[in-house]
């Protein structure tokens, strides 16, 4: 019997095999459509591992139910393909008892906002340790189509033909609401910013959340093309670069009016009063990463992209880790004897 | 009040069932633990029965907002808190009103006569006053101003009288530990101790106590006092125990046996609520615990933790139960060792929270889709959920697969003097990680099969993340036979689904065989049982052989798989019964196995059976027999 | 191709069983759908079976990604999709590797010839090319270049070859349309239909169709083609109908033979979903659907929406039936009218989500917490969806309680001709809103109990929100008998739970006995079978029968409670056999039930019985008749 | 048989009859602990109903579990006490088959953050038409005083005896990122506030949220006391009124820097260039309701009181009855034979 010492963080500690994307790449064909938007993702994270000082065995991808839930079978790592919805539970055990893994969580727009929305809002908020990728593509894939939580409004799908009544979410928007301390947003389309911005999320600690738009060709094909299409790109996506002037496209900036709020306008051609904002991702107060999110209203007009938030807070796996440390500390370590005569107790001869 | 000391006889008695019973904000179930732990420091055997009634406080001095607890003390070994109070501590009419019904005829009744006013008789709906209008005839009362001796006794402590006023319990305590020669000391400890840090309460806590003591010792309204004789128990070093705090208790204990961190993800609800309480204190333990949002987040954080190798575990009760069943399939396809704990209540819905029934077993057995079986252990004794929760734990390793406990609210809230086990008497749980591929590819490369399975057991090689070239993926699609890679293919999802009901069914190898306690060797009739209505079975059992009848009783732990002698025990017997806390569910599985004609006894009022209603119930059996 | 016609002979058969098997991308679904369609409008007899693999798309060419869909086809009346394809149409090597196995032996093989090239044999893992290498010899095999074929026919019509090539699944139907002589002209029609708006689809569309059919008609490699004839159905009106389909239309006809808005909450899961799709296009029918954040809040809804006065009702599978046990013990408190519809599919957890299985019985009858009974309808037949559903909604409103409807994988999607039932048949559904108090208080003031009960039915009296006077409140906690209100009384609990079962079982009272199917009445062996097993079932009869063996058949819908007259019938024969496509639980509920040694005959494979397995298990149990 | 006409709006067109508190109070005992906050809440509702021109047959409180969750049984009015978390999800159902109605859910911390939060955010984003009252005490009371997603960091309850870990949510900020059309919080020490709160929320069209700040005098005595005790008000209640500034206390007020942020300020020693506030209740844009929420990280520091937010857009159920009403128009009434008929049908004969 071998029992392994799940306190030493291998990961961090050992050395680091030096890898390439195929060591990243399991055995498994890869069963998504042709055209899949999910492709350029999984190869962006094969691609970004091998740079990451981790090791494979140090390494579990989580994922919940949907096509991109395939993804954890295609990485050459650790992996569960859980039930809808519930990944974040699933990685929040995982998270809170083996600090030395790294915990990936995929997920789709149904699965972390429909079913598995309650899960992801609280994993944000008591900040686990996981990196959440999830895959926007507005739209329910595996089951053939039926609107999403991020679907827009009048959106005909198979169980809305007549158009869909009710407003998406605003992912980021959501995530931001939910006291998540890292908020990015990225598009698969882009390979460098994907890897870029998921590289930004692995190494947060605690918990990491990047909203990918995510083409899905057959139910919901050219859902971002609006801003996603080669040509539409300078003009509607708005890098977000921390502590730069937030700019782009033609001489276009994002402006803080004297009110308080935030529009987009032309250099020189800004409201009376208002200042050209300088991002600034490690403010504590939300509120600004808040009012850029809402920029835009899904991925129709110009829309910001990167790291809306990064700020650093109390870690939930370990704050539990000091706690028994600190326990052990003041109360001395237990054994099953002490356990035992821990209540009042009395003898009979 | 006289200070001259008149003289009382101590009378020795063998046993009593005492009921306090008052206002939710009465303090009445501390003064019944109180009252039981220091009955059982003294030496006796004892049982108890807490019995509050609604999840929410209730107004003052209403029926609904009645508290009781009962508490059976006996200088022998006992079974149940007892069938009927001999004694009854009333605070309030309500009290009164609640619980009359269920004293023993000729019963002593100690009532709080301060509380007997218009306003508060009229809110029990009384119409006249009982202790005057002649209804309880029938009973020896005591009235005994308890509030205004309390106010009276705690006015020098500073206390305000508003304040002052909820000692009487401790009055009440005072009174009734003079009654039954219980030691003050310990008590006035406790009391030091509980209070820490606040002077006044801890003093007029104190005077009330000593007030209630000195007032029986000197009215002279009781004639006697009672001593009940240490019980003869089995030598040992002795704690007392709920069922909450065993099944806390047994966890931590499988987390030493096992070499496993220990990991709850829990929801809270009534009557679990109490072990996520009791495991959160024990950090030092190297305990994690985690208070998640929903059932669904409990068990799925609990199966993250498994899959990394800890134990894990989960608390609930029926509605929470219903919650995790997804995710119990999913760690049935899994194949990972998980606990879950159902502290069984009364349903359907949210039924009544706080009350017991035994009505989760067929739910434990099928309440999820497809086909998933998982083995089922239930607890018999709040002690014996200590040994329940290890051999659950047991199970769940050497099996690799999610295993129910059930215990219900009866036994998470009653106690007994538990005898501490001798903890080398407990194997230690193997885990046996896998760390070694175990598969030879055809190309002479090896890799690690995550569903290749132990000859015996059929479980499957358990390899956890950390372990360098064992990476492998797994999910809730069908696997492929060895492999583990998802798998569409016909035969192999047939062969799958038998494979993991026999790896269930094989567990049956490794428990106990059925014990049948047939004392004589006459029985014509069996009466089966299982969980927490043990006590009662076995008092009832007893209560037949006193009266020259013979019967068997066979008490099931397992109840998937069922002990492989149990048919053999079964076909011995002419008559069986099944009392059970639900419609005979039980019952229908034993018929559906063997097609025996077993006869139910049911009772699903949210109470344990009495000893009474099982002797009858055996009796008829017995006049039935041919 | 030369344009000159050889003659081919005409030769009539009695039926037919074909099977389409290409890529998930071959639109083989689509084909199937359009040769079944053209054979009901025939006036063939007939059933289907699609049968895809995953949930995903998987890479085209390998055996993962084959989906295929067989249909049978007679003059006669037929009760399943046939046992072996006597045809197989397969459009590349793992098309023909995946399916090949289930052909009869001498049975026709027509290969897209094109696709046999080096990388996709190798892609469907065939060492050789099994079109050369003989290992096709025991069948009749066509080589037919349909890509190229295709490609050609459609080079005028402005498609660029790649896209034109997706049409040759429409190859293949004119092909086999031709073989079958089908009318040309509604499949024409249909495509323009179908792809209106897309001109050039449509042409390829039309042109890959007729050169298909010419190629049969001109090639000299077909020496026969086959004629149908009609069957000799039942007179009237028909439609072709899928299981999902049939249930949906159930639950509108429900809505008006009761006067209730249909309110749907649902969340969309295979093989469940096409209920919501179909019921989402229903709005001129007054349907309301609801996609809702998961399954929970789509029962939630529902029951909302059932108790403000509207036919609530909810969809799922098996995951999904998990996730609503919670409500469905809610509603089974609130005692409110709730359909639930359980389209079971492969499992535990994931599983295989487009297979079928019959493994949800046990979890219906008893997956939630307490003891909550609730009717079960099962339905045995696509077409039998419709009226099963009614039936289903029929009890939920006269008891007041949730009802589960079982269909499965299989009848969801496999479809038959269905003769449009004479709506003057269906009895109105009568809901009886109270809108008067029916309590007088002592005080001689009236108001409403909601817990008054119907003294046959046991049914509550039902008043919604909006009507005056009869304002009151209810919830999941245990309620008084008759007013309602929260009540935590002892012996109330127990009533109650009587009540609530009683009330179940008084359903029996108004279904219809069960018939049994004992042609000559000499049978010893009584098959009982339910859900979708029944034609494999009727049609493993029919061949014992053939054989000159005796056996009876009954087929049960109601599954909870059972038909009043079951025992009776099973006393009367001295084998019982109970194939399930699950690991027996029907049979343990008998057993249970009846003490009646019920054999199982079991099979868990994700796909249907074949009669031949049921002819069998007969078989062998006359054998055994004494 | 009687059938009602559920289309009707009784309760907007019938004449209302002039009630009283009395009217709206049922013959239930109240179960609440004493001085428990639930009570002035349950007050200030029976006073507002008669002043809100509604009958109490077309009225339904439904609740969840919890202490709070008692609520419906001391409304003489329709009530249903659900299941713990549902309560928004039973509420949609009704709400979008009976438009008629006024539906009101009555929910706790617990019961709306916990295990009911994906059901909130989805309601909220739906706009189904409820009034969602949530009695925040920050605690589980009926479960007997575990922390809840509202306690603070560090809270010692019977769950956490070493004291929480984990952040928690700001019910206001989680329900404006869930796109909440109505946001306002109350407290239950003001009865005129809740009772204004309240009746703005009711005649919101759609989903509308108010945060109730309510005392567990037994569980989590002194929660608020911070900001709501007596002579702590003034300096920590901010009270948002539309369209005025936003000032409290002793001169002090909201400011807007010119980096974006909100700050409370003395007036004239506000940061250079900054704006004092004018509070709009009815931005599209929610940042700025969103900053406000930010302005106090629980009742611990001055707070904003009152309405947040308060626009309005589509609404579930009129959406739905629409699509019925047009699909009517446009494909004519169905009928069973209609239905029947509606493939393709061939006769035998
Ligand atoms: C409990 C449960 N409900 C429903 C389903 C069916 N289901 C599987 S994936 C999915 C939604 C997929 O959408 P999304 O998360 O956006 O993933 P995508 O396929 O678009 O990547 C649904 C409804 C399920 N598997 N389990
Ligand atoms: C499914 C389920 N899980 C758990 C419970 C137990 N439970 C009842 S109320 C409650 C929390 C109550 O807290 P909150 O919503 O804040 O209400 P409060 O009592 O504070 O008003 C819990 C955990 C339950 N009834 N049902
Ligand atoms: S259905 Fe859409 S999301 Fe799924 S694999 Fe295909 S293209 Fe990708
Ligand atoms: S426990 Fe707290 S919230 Fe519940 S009734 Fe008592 S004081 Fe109120
Ligand atoms: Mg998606
Ligand atoms: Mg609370």
């Amino acid at each position: 019997m071998t029992k392994l010492d799940q306190s030493s963080s291998s990961g961090a500690n050992g050395s680091v095999p030096v890898t390439t994307k195929k060591d990243w790449t399991s055995d498994q064909e890869v069963r998504w459509c042709p055209g899949c938007g999910d492709y350029s993702i999984l190869t962006a994270v094969q691609m970004l591992l091998p740079e990451l000082n981790v090791k494979r065995e140090n390494t579990v991808f989580v994922s919940g139910i949907g096509c991109s839930a395939r993804f954890p079978y295609y990485m050459n790592t650790y992996g569960v393909h859980s039930i809808h919805g519930r990944a974040p539970a699933f990685a929040t055990g995982l998270s809170a008892t083996r600090p030395d893994l790294d915990v990936w969580v995929i997920t789709g727009d149904g699965d972390a906002l429909s079913i598995g929305g309650n899960h992801l809002i609280h994993c944000l908020r008591r900040n686990i340790n996981v990196t959440i990728l999830l895959f926007n593509n507005q739209i329910y894939g595996l089951t053939k189509g039926q609107y999403s939580p991020t679907s827009e409004l009048g959106k005909v799908t198979k169980s809305t033909p007549f158009g869909s009544v009710v407003s998406p979410f605003n992912p980021v928007s959501l995530a931001l609401g939910a006291e998540a301390s890292f908020v990015a947003r990225t598009h698969d389309m882009d390979r460098k910013h994907m890897m870029e911005t998921f590289r930004r999320a692995h190494d947060h600690k605690g918990a990491s959340f990047v909203e990918i738009y995510q083409n899905c060709n057959v139910f919901n094909d050219g859902a971002f093309s609006q801003i996603l299409a080669k040509d539409a790109r300078g003009d509607n996506l708005i890098p977000l670069v921390h502590g730069q002037e937030i700019t782009f496209g033609e001489n276009k900036g994002v402006y803080m009016t004297s009110s308080g709020s935030l529009v987009i306008a032309k250099k020189g051609s800004a409201p009376h009063g208002s200042n050209l904002l300088v991002h600034d991702e490690h403010h504590m107060d939300p509120s600004l990463a808040f009012a850029l999110s809402r920029l835009a209203n899904g991925p129709y007009s110009p829309t910001p992209i990167g790291v809306f938030r990064d700020v650093e807070r109390p870690e939930f796996g370990s704050e539990l880790a000091n706690q028994v440390v600190d326990a052990k500390e003041s109360r001395g370590k237990g054994s099953l004897e002490k356990l035992l005569h821990s209540g009042v107790t009395w003898k009979v001869d | 009040m006289t200070s001259e000391t008149h003289t009382v006889e101590t009378q020795s008695i063998d046993r009593v069932v005492l009921r306090f019973a008052g206002d939710s904000g009465d303090g009445m179930q501390l003064t019944g633990d109180r009252f039981t732990e220091s009955s059982a420091i003294f030496g006796n055997d004892l049982a108890t029965f807490p019995n509050y009634p609604a999840e929410i406080r209730a107004p003052a001095g209403t029926l609904a907002g009645v508290s009781a607890f009962q508490v059976h003390i006996a200088d022998h070994d006992i079974l149940t808190p007892g069938d009927s109070p001999n004694v009854l501590i009333a605070m309030n009419p309500a009290a009164l009103k609640a619980n009359i019904g269920d004293v023993e005829s000729g019963g002593v009744l100690i009532v709080n006569s301060d509380a007997f006013d218009e306003r508060s008789l009229t809110k029990a709906g009384y119409g006249t006053n009982p202790l005057v209008d002649g209804s309880l005839d029938g009973y020896i009362v005591y009235e005994v101003p308890m509030t205004s001796m309390t106010i009276e006794a705690a006015k020098d402590t500073g206390a305000k009288p508003r304040d002052a006023e909820r000692s009487k319990n401790f009055f009440a305590l005072g009174l009734v530990s003079w009654m039954y020669s219980r030691p003050e000391n310990d008590t006035l400890e406790w009391i030091a101790n509980r209070y820490k840090g606040k002077d006044t309460v801890i003093a007029s806590n104190v005077k009330a106590f000593k007030a209630g003591h000195a007032f029986g010792e000197t009215a002279e309204i009781f004639s006697n006092s009672f001593v009940i004789k240490p019980a003869h128990l089995e030598p040992g070093e002795y704690t007392n125990i709920t069922g909450n705090q065993a099944a806390a208790w047994g966890v931590v204990a499988a987390g030493y046996l096992s070499g496993l961190q220990v990991f709850l993800g829990s929801y809270p609800i009534t009557p679990a609520s109490d072990i996520l309480h009791e495991l959160s204190k024990l950090r030092h333990h190297g305990v994690k615990t985690f208070q998640a949002e929903d059932e669904i987040a409990g068990i799925g954080a609990a199966l993250g933790a498994a899959y990394g190798g800890a134990l894990g575990v989960t608390t609930t009760s029926g509605p929470g139960m219903d919650l995790k069943s997804e995710t119990i399939g999913l760690a049935v396809s899994l194949e990972l060792p998980l606990l879950i704990i159902d502290v069984q209540r009364a349903g359907p819905s949210t039924g009544l929270p706080t009350k017991a029934e035994q009505s989760d077993l067929l739910m434990a057995l099928h309440g999820r889709h497809g086909e998933s079986p998982v083995p089922i252990i239930a607890a018999m004794t709040p002690g014996h959920c200590f040994e329940a929760t290890i051999e659950a734990v047991r199970i769940a390793i050497t099996y690799r697969t999610p295993v129910i406990l059930l215990t219900d609210g009866y036994l998470a809230n009653s106690s007994e003097p538990w005898k501490l086990p001798d903890i080398g008497k407990f194997k230690l749980i193997e885990v046996n990680f896998a760390t070694e591929p175990n598969h030879e590819n055809p190309d002479g490369t090896k890799n690690y099969w995550p569903y290749k399975r132990d000859a015996d057991t059929l479980a499957r090689e358990w390899a956890i993340p950390g372990t360098p070239g064992m990476e492998h993926r797994i999910g809730g699609l069908e696997k492929a036979d060895g492999s583990g890679a998802v798998s569409y293919e016909a035969k192999n999802h047939g062969l799958m689904v038998e494979l993991r009901a026999k790896k269930i069914d094989a567990i049956a190898n490794s428990i106990p065989l059925q014990e049948v306690d047939d004392k004589d060797g006459n029985a014509k009739t069996l009466v089966i049982g299982w969980g927490s209505t043990y006590g009662a079975i076995a008092a009832g059992v007893r209560r037949v052989r006193a009266g020259g009848n013979s019967v068997a009783h066979c008490h099931l732990t397992h109840m998937n798989p069922l002990p492989s002698n149990l048919e053999e025990i079964i076909n011995k017997y002419q008559k069986v019964l099944v009392p059970e806390m639900n419609t005979g569910q039980l019952s229908s599985v034993l018929r559906a196995k063997f097609l025996v004609d077993a006869k139910s006894l049911t009772k699903v009022e949210g109470i344990p059976f009495k000893a009474a209603e099982i002797e009858q119930a055996i009796l008829s059996c017995i006049k039935e027999e041919s």
